[in-house]
């Protein structure tokens, strides 16, 4: 049951399968197939009946577990048969592919957990803007105002303030700031809804604030779930928009 | 007193992060929380070190904010670096506030500083003198502020024949910073079913 | 002995003025009109008075730049005065597919899918839009896919010399520490629920 909330924090089937492998101590090399196919079985019917959307790549692994499976199935009797007990070389261990690619996924795991170190240790030391040297240039150079500058490199500067933006909220006032009740979020959207009669999803978003945004978030889920809104979105990744439900509009 | 040269330290590194802005004593004095006449005698101490040796920047004191600059004496150093064709002509902090007028004009002072979160009178200053921008009017309301454009030579320099031919604004720009808080929606979703 | 003072002043300055940008030798020499030798010698003089003094900003190298930082130690200071550090931190699965094409590039989507085990459209557009990856050409054969690399902003936000820097990929992940990671991996989601 405590495991229910944690299955979409994995990045994928390798990831969930890396952390059943931890948590019931097993030896990567050789993976007792019906224990972890079992255990991977169970989180993916834990994600279903949450409804949450199953990720194709999480049944195609299901899949293949339960292949695997089958396939060690046949060979053991085998082994009974001539009493060898490595009877199951390399060659033949149909966990062989898995086993490498779960090596091989949990280097980069590791690798990405490195990084992760170097980004909090960078966050940690403060710079400033390179000065601004106008004053020390001559009247030629005066000339040619955008010397060495394209549209291009203005392009960048915009990506960049985009990039530093959702994280720029001063400190100051997140102190100051008063949390946003969910509920007051709702009534917002619903007056704005009835205002406008229907609403860009993404214009709800006014602000880089974490904290608007989250709220602003759960505040059109819950609104969803108690129908007083109805969204639609016509392709996938399209602009999604929300407006009052039918009934209501009579 | 191992204390104290610590918290000059901090007064050295603030100054240096303050940048053009500059910072004030009492500034000092909340992040160190120390009192103002500690601070005095902190910052005397470090103006002395940066006065006596023999530095490459120097703190002066500009209606009462402290901030780092470069020393007159090196000008002839500063002038070939400028003069050096890898140079580029825009700093970052210009170039910043000429994409977002460029993209968003008629736009105002306030409104731009909206978008970078920092002071931006200099940058704006420097792209005047330019002539790469020019103030189009006035906006509406209160304060009536001064609404910034881009110029006829903005245009020329870059080489576009209108503004119609800024290339558009790549979407994923916004896209990449919304996915990032994907996470955080989700686990504070899941926190409220748990309820 | 004069001589030297000024000119090791004026790197000084020189990697003031280029704040977060920095400066490479390569620059610093060409200012100072002395051989790369030279300028070498007296930035690791420069080098060495930061690291003795107790001093607020140290120098160091990113990705062949010298730039002035704050001190790690003092961050809790400027925290307290500067807006969150212009860095935003990566979500899990860009933080994968950066390790990958960091350690594996040029790479394409599909070997980047193929380690992951799972599609990272997513994460490419997040990285590219930060500038951290960018294309590096087509792969070979049918299809031309595109093929990916870090870039010098990969650098800049890691802190990174170069490349080289990476520490090398772990070939054996022990069993402890296997263990070790899912105990982090948990600690680290309840962080994130308790948000």
């Amino acid at each position: 049951m405590k495991y229910s909330v944690k299955i979409d924090a994995f990045e994928g089937p390798l990831d969930l399968l890396l952390h059943l492998i931890g948590t019931y101590e097993i030896d990567i090399y050789d993976i007792p197939v019906a224990v972890i196919t079992e255990q991977y079985m169970n989180y993916i019917h834990t994600m279903q009946e949450l409804k949450l959307d199953v990720a194709s790549e999480y049944l195609v692994m299901a899949a293949t577990l339960l292949a695997i499976k089958s396939k060690m199935l046949l060979p053991k009797q085998e082994v009974l048969d001539s009493d060898d007990q490595l009877d199951l070389d390399e060659d033949d261990d149909p966990r062989e592919d898995l086993v490498r690619r779960l090596v091989e996924y949990r280097k980069f795991k590791q690798a990405a957990h490195d990084l992760k170190e170097k980004e909090t240790a960078r966050s940690m030391i403060f710079t400033r803007e390179p000065m601004d040297l106008t004053s020390y240039e001559n009247e030629e150079e005066a000339l040619n105002p955008v010397a060495n500058v394209t549209i291009y490199d203005m392009l960048a500067a915009m990506q960049k303030i985009f990039a530093k933006k959702m994280e720029r909220v001063p400190r100051k006032t997140t102190i100051e700031r008063q949390e946003i009740p969910i509920e007051t979020r709702m009534q917002q959207i619903i007056q704005d809804i009835r205002t406008s009669g229907r609403k860009k999803f993404s214009e709800l978003f006014t602000t880089s604030s974490r904290e608007h945004l989250v709220v602003t978030f759960l505040a059109v889920l819950e609104l969803m779930k108690t129908k007083e809104v109805e969204c639609e979105q016509e392709d996938n990744f399209s602009e999604i928009f929300i407006y009052a439900p039918k009934e209501n509009e009579v | 007193m191992k204390q104290s040269a610590e918290q000059k330290a901090v007064i050295e590194g603030l100054i240096f992060v303050s940048g053009e802005e500059g910072i004030d004593k009492k500034q000092m004095a909340d992040v160190l929380q120390v009192s103002l006449t500690e601070v005095e005698a902190l910052l005397e101490e470090l103006l002395n070190d940066y006065r006596s040796g023999s530095r490459g920047m120097e703190i002066i004191e500009i209606a009462g904010s402290y901030q780092f600059v470069t020393k007159r004496e090196h000008a002839s150093y500063y002038e070939r670096l400028v003069a050096a064709p890898s140079h580029t002509s825009l700093s970052q902090a210009a170039l910043e506030s000429l994409a977002i007028i460029a993209y968003k004009q008629p736009i105002t002072r306030a409104e731009i500083e909206e978008v970078r979160g920092v002071k931006t009178e200099k940058p704006l200053q420097t792209l005047s003198s330019k002539g790469l921008i020019a103030e189009m009017g006035r906006a509406e309301g209160t304060g009536r502020a001064i609404l910034y454009g881009t110029t006829k030579s903005f245009l020329e320099h870059f080489g576009l024949k209108s503004l119609e031919e800024l290339p558009p604004l790549p979407e994923q720009v916004n896209d990449g910073s919304i996915e990032e808080e994907a996470d955080l929606f989700f686990s504070k979703f899941q926190e409220t079913m748990d309820e």
